[in-house]
């Protein structure tokens, strides 16, 4: 290539606009079906809790008590049948949406925000301050998650804002331990020491090279825990220690319906369906993600 | 029996990808006398892995597959062979010794039991007998006899390295395919294990192909040098021929890059450009692009194979019509 | 006469670990002359990148000083370190992890001119940029590319562009070509002497590889398990090698020529590590000649000849 | 190795401690008065008063909770609430059930995950690996109790081949380990195979295949015992989820463990058995870490000579 062409080209090339890496892990992203099906899932959920009141009304179809109605197997007016107290159950999945995407969302935020910070520090500055950290870990990753949620909501008592406590609570050591772990196998990489080499501080260094970096398991991590945090308020919620009646839950329109399992099967069935469904969509895409994110793993 | 050890002919593997096809290794031929050692030549990506591979019949499959040619070891046809029949061969007639001693060895089996492995497969022999082999070839390859109950990650890179040799050889095969295997070591190990080869070699009278990108190396050990370029040898010949009169400008290029240890003023010329896109490899010569002394035909034409000897060829246009044609850099 | 740039005095540096100390950095002394190359040589773990970065203080010196244009650098302070960091910088051997994978070109060699404020104004440091592009040889049009998008040598280049992108005077290459192929490692080579010749630099140049440190450097160090064993003015030191080691050590190289044959030296034993020495010479378990006062005694660096320094009790016989 | 395990054993003290300690404020947080649980509505003021001041009610949380401490290391752990009895007793009484339900669950996990894990790694991306993987995550996905749910419509109410709970006999043992093995199952499947694909494209395996090694072979004496170091590490995690969800599985299958105990406890608000339930599960758990770091020692070389 001559000269005078090689400017013009560059010319061109600066004019265009880089390609970003988040636009290059969509791409990636969209050649997986399996994860594509996940997100078309969420999205749905999504669609449900936004927009809920439009779909059934709480106090009329949701909450209030129907006795003329009750255990109707899903037909035309009711297409998932109603419960034990003649609700409708699509409108309680519906409503339950909320609950479960907005419980889940919340406490894995409590969880990443605090966890993530613990684990940055100690996976950053190493020494004595991650020893510290990491013991007092060790005592809360003794006790399996769900326990742990379980004594927390126990504790304070069941209510929505308890169980985002309980939940996120006991999802720190996770998160802890996981951005930890990509703190460190970025840490000892040599841009950091690049970063250093150039005069950056750590606050420049943290910020600008070792969080970009480490996000990638950070994120599938999370998307992973938000579905794992679903499972887990349905179940507290199911032995009667999360959201309580009659607020509409997907766990606890479980453990509602579980008396009528011989004759009225569907009343369990399709508020398991929905907890599944939301489970696996999140599931999907946190694999789909890991794929796309980490192209060497192909 | 002829005194051919290997022959391949037309060789073509090519790695099936998302993002296309890799034409690795494309129409490579190389023969391998008994007893010799062939010194394979190349840079990141020239396709010498492959080749070796191709030879085990190791080529991961997917992406890997070898699309044409003809690799014959010791009389038989190698493509042709079931996967029965090359596991009776692997490690018996043919073993091989990879890059990285670090990761070439198994971390949960003990050394002992890793060379004793081969030598019960193929010698039909008992635990014991094997073991007590196992330990005499790890005497050979000068690593004491009463290691052999450790594990890998009880020894240092070199003695790895050692370790690695030893299971390549305990079943005495005709051929031995060496791909880099000092360039993990540090120098005075590096001089220690390829000291190692060469009395080994001797010692058990087999062929080898010898996978460098280190021409230092080859002067060392070697019989015979190819080089090979973007999936052909683009030169072969004797250590002699090649050494005394290159012909392959990139051969030429080659040897210029390299800081001579013995006169530091001399300038270093290195090759201008990098190796072509493997993707998408150019109609004519490969080298093309990079090459000082190129001609319009080579970038339309396949340069033809012109032989100097029995042994010496090269893939060229240039000596096409002149076959006395000299390099500008000539030889140090 | 020209005048020293750098000056190392008694440097050590120590290091914990579960087996004990490890003195990867052992009382060590050089000086280098402005504009000059100092290469320094061993094999792993010998200390020579260990060397490298605590001259930098990208480590933190356990004793000793490291004296940069009349300043102990040991002593300054946050602010201190970052003015001298301007004129001292560093390459790296790998240059598949030394830049950062979420960076373009661009941005990688914009970034400390930035951090520095060396060049506030948006354009004019774009332009800075290109400038740098330039000057390593990298084609404008990857300005916007990732790393990982470009072969080895370029990245390199990318490496060098951003240790150049200060008012650098001084360059710690750590093993800037090892991870190359030959081809590609004579261009960056040339690339480095060049820059060193036009911008008038000054290098340390950590190696592995005996012949390139011939090729490049003025004087050469060689080090030994944390110790500096033997350094004279690269001629001499090719010529008349005196320590054991070095001996070996450039009789090791294969060398890519018919004539000529070395005497190859062929060590014992392995390199192992420098935890909790004895007072004895480090490589006395591998050497050939090795004494009895060569394992009960650390020999000192001593001169034999003009500017010849060697760490040997058997020299002087 | 001894020196490992007993290095192991003592590691664990501190983390008890913590333990005990994190639990025990946690559950002194509830809301409420023992004493007047313990003595019923009718109680009067004074009564109760004399109840919180003879069981140490009115001292700083941490006395109470050195005192505690002080009867758990004397094994005793105090008397429920509800029913007066030793904690210590019922727990001795359920923790039996507990286990067998969850040994059970996790041998059925793991003689189910692992083979099917190691053929999709081999087989990766074939039909098997495909379907084998998408099962595994619907597997994931589903919550125990809801699947023990549609197991008992299907195979009790329907079929009538097992009860639908309580604990008697072997029969009644699998529906509730097979509803707890489902998800340990799926997910200890996936690290055999992501473990198994890892560790095929190691140098080593080459060596081996070099050697003439039949394909088989490679798989079982190489790949597998490299794979099953990672795999190793979730099956101790997996076995504390186990436990957690055994809180589930026992409530819906009216299984009498612990887990059903802690549940009943919670809703009762007889707090010493909460506290001594959370203790028994997580020292099960710490016992389950260890067996897994003894296992790990055995299984990889470079471990146990760290500390020979």
């Amino acid at each position: 290539m001559s000269n005078k062409s090689e400017v013009i080209a560059t010319e061109n090339l600066i004019k265009t606009k880089k390609r970003s890496q988040s636009a290059d892990v969509w791409r990636r992203l969209k050649k997986s079906p399996t994860a594509m099906i996940g997100l078309a899932i969420i999205v749905l959920f999504l669609f449900m809790a936004l927009f809920a009141p439009l779909i059934a009304d709480y106090d009329d179809e949701a909450i209030k008590m129907n006795v003329r109605e009750r255990l109707q197997p899903p037909s035309t007016t009711h297409i998932f049948g109603t419960d034990e107290f003649g609700r409708d159950i699509f409108a309680r999945i519906v409503w339950g949406t909320r609950i479960s995407l907005f419980v889940g969302l919340i406490s894995v935020s409590i969880a990443l925000s605090i966890g993530g910070f613990l684990g940055a520090i100690a996976g950053y500055y190493g020494g004595r301050l991650d020893n510290a950290i990491m013991r007092v870990l060790d005592v809360l990753l003794a006790i399996p998650t769900i326990l742990l949620a379980i004594t927390i909501v126990a504790a304070l008592g069941a209510s929505v804002l308890n169980l985002m406590i309980a939940v996120g609570v006991s999802n720190i050591p996770g998160f802890a331990r996981v951005v930890r772990a990509a703190v460190l196998s970025v840490k000892d990489e040599e841009f950091i020491e690049a970063a250093r080499a150039i005069g950056a501080n750590d606050f420049i260094i943290i910020v600008r090279h070792v969080l970009p970096n480490s996000m990638a398991p950070i994120i599938v991590f999370a998307t992973l825990k938000v579905a794992s945090s679903i499972m887990g308020i349905s179940s507290l919620s199911f032995i009667g220690l999360g959201v309580q009646p009659p607020t509409p839950e997907w766990g606890s329109m479980l453990a509602g319906g579980r008396a009528y399992i011989r004759d009225y099967m569907y009343i369990v069935m399709f508020p398991g369906l929905a907890i599944v469904m939301a489970v696996l969509s999140l599931n999907l895409i946190g694999d789909g993600l890991r794929d796309a994110l980490d192209p060497k793993l192909k | 029996m002829s005194d051919k050890l290997l022959k391949i002919e037309d060789l073509v593997v090519q790695y099936i990808t998302d993002d296309g096809i890799v034409e690795a290794v494309n129409g490579l031929n190389i023969t391998v006398d008994r007893g010799k050692t062939l010194g394979l030549v190349g840079e990141t990506g020239a396709g010498k892995t492959t080749t070796a591979l191709s030879i085990m019949r190791l080529i991961p499959h997917p992406p890997g597959k070898i699309i044409s040619g003809g690799i014959e070891l010791d009389g038989m046809d190698l493509l042709a062979l079931n996967e029965q029949r090359l596991e009776k061969i692997r490690g018996d007639v043919v073993s091989m010794i990879f890059q990285d001693p670090m990761t070439a060895l198994n971390p949960v089996i003990t050394v002992g039991d890793q060379i004793a492995e081969a030598i019960m497969i193929h010698q039909k022999v008992g635990q014991a007998q094997a073991s007590q082999k196992a330990r005499e070839m790890l005497e050979i390859v000068g690593i004491p006899g009463n290691r052999s109950n450790e594990y890998p990650h009880q020894f240092s890179g070199g003695m790895k390295q050692r370790v690695v040799i030893a299971i390549a050889l305990s079943c005495n095969p005709k051929l031995l395919i060496a791909d880099e295997p000092t360039t993990a070591l540090d120098v005075t190990i590096q001089a220690q294990v390829l000291e190692l080869m060469k009395s080994l070699k001797v010692k058990f009278q087999m062929g080898m192909v010898l996978i460098t990108h280190d021409l230092g190396v080859v002067a060392e050990v070697c019989d015979d040098v190819a080089i090979m370029y973007a999936g052909r040898i683009v030169e072969q010949g004797t250590l002699e021929e090649v050494f005394t009169e290159v012909k392959h400008p990139y051969t030429e290029g080659l040897f210029n890059s390299i800081p001579n240890i013995d006169d530091r003023k001399e300038k270093l010329k290195p090759i201008r450009g990098l190796m072509s896109d493997p993707y998408n490899l150019p109609k004519g010569c490969s080298f093309c692009d990079r090459c000082d002394y190129a001609m319009p035909v080579c970038e339309t034409e396949k340069p033809p194979k012109i032989y100097f000897s029995d042994t010496h060829f090269v893939e060229c246009h240039l000596y096409r019509d002149q076959q006395d044609f000299k390099l500008k850099g000539g030889m140090k | 006469m020209s005048e020293v740039i750098l000056e190392v005095k008694n440097l050590k540096k120590y290091f914990d670990t579960p087996r004990g100390k490890l003195h990867a950095v052992d009382d060590i002394n050089f000086s280098i002359e402005k504009g000059k190359t100092l290469g320094l040589v061993g094999e792993s773990g010998c200390g020579k990148s260990t060397t490298g970065r605590v001259i930098l203080r990208l480590l933190e010196a356990t004793e000793g000083e490291v004296i940069y244009e009349g300043v102990n650098i040991n002593h300054l302070d946050k602010e201190g370190m970052r003015r001298l960091r301007k004129e001292m910088q560093i390459i790296f051997q790998d240059p598949f992890s030394s830049l950062d994978p979420r960076m373009t070109v661009s941005e990688i060699i914009e970034e400390p001119i930035k951090l520095n404020k060396i060049i506030e104004d948006p354009k004019a440091r774009f332009e800075r940029v290109l400038e740098l592009m330039d000057l390593v040889g990298l084609s404008r049009r990857l300005m916007n590319t990732y790393p990982h998008e470009l072969d080895g040598g370029r990245r390199q280049r990318i490496g060098i562009a951003r240790a150049l992108s200060l008012d650098t005077k001084f360059i710690v290459c750590d093993e800037p070509v090892s991870a190359l192929d030959v081809s590609i490692q004579a261009q960056i080579l040339n690339l480095l002497k060049e820059l060193q010749d036009k911008l008038g630099l000054t290098y340390i140049f950590i190696t592995h590889d005996l012949s390139v440190v011939n090729h490049f450097s003025d004087d050469i160090a060689v080090m030994y398990l944390g110790k500096l064993i033997e350094k004279a003015p690269a001629e001499m030191l090719f010529t008349n090698p005196i320590h054991p080691y070095t001996k070996a050590l450039l009789s090791a190289i294969p060398r890519p020529t018919l004539d000529k044959k070395v005497e190859k030296i062929i060590l014992k034993g392995e390199i192992t590590s420098p935890i909790n020495p004895q007072n004895n010479c480090r490589f006395s378990d591998r050497c050939n000649h090795a004494e009895e006062i060569c394992r009960s005694q650390e020999p000192a660096l001593e001169e034999v000849a003009p500017g010849h320094f060697v760490a040997c009790h058997l020299f002087k016989k | 190795m001894t020196k490992y395990i007993l290095r192991r054993i003592l590691m664990m003290i501190p983390v008890m401690l913590g333990v005990t300690l994190l639990v025990f404020f946690i559950i002194s947080l509830t809301p409420g008065d023992a004493a007047s649980m313990i003595l019923g509505q009718e109680a009067t003021e004074e009564s109760i008063a004399e109840l919180r001041e003879e069981m140490g009610l009115n001292d700083p949380t941490i006395v109470q909770y050195v005192r505690y401490m002080g009867d758990l290391f004397q094994g005793d752990m105090g008397n429920s609430y509800a029913t007066g009895k030793t904690v210590n007793s019922e727990i001795a009484q359920r923790f039996p059930n507990t286990f067998v339900l969850t040994v059970s669950a996790i041998f059925l996990s793991v003689l189910i995950s692992i083979p099917i894990g190691v053929v999709s790694a081999t087989r990766q991306y074939s039909i098997f690996d495909n379907v084998g993987m998408i099962i595994a995550l619907v597997g994931i996905s589903m919550p125990s109790f809801w699947t023990g749910l549609l197991l008992i419509i299907a195979f009790s109410l329907k079929l009538g081949w097992f009860p639908s709970g309580g604990m008697e006999g072997f029969i009644s043992l699998i529906l509730p380990a097979f509803t707890l093995a489902i998800a340990s199952t799926a997910s200890i499947t996936r690290t055999t195979r992501s473990s198994m694909l890892e560790v095929i494209r190691q140098d080593y395996i080459n060596t081996a295949k070099a050697k003439g090694v039949t394909r088989n072979v490679v798989i079982r004496k190489h790949a597998l015992k490299n794979a099953l170091i990672p795999a190793i590490t979730v099956i101790g995690l997996e076995f504390g989820i186990l436990l957690g969800g055994a809180v589930l599985t026992e409530t819906v299958f009216s299984w009498p463990g612990i887990g059903r105990l802690m549940v009943e406890s919670i809703q009762r608000k007889d707090t010493p058995m909460v506290l001594g339930s959370v203790i028994v599960f997580a020292l099960a758990f710490s016992v389950v870490n260890l067996i897994i770091d003894i296992l790990y020692a055995f299984i990889d070389p470079r471990i146990k000579s760290n500390y020979s």
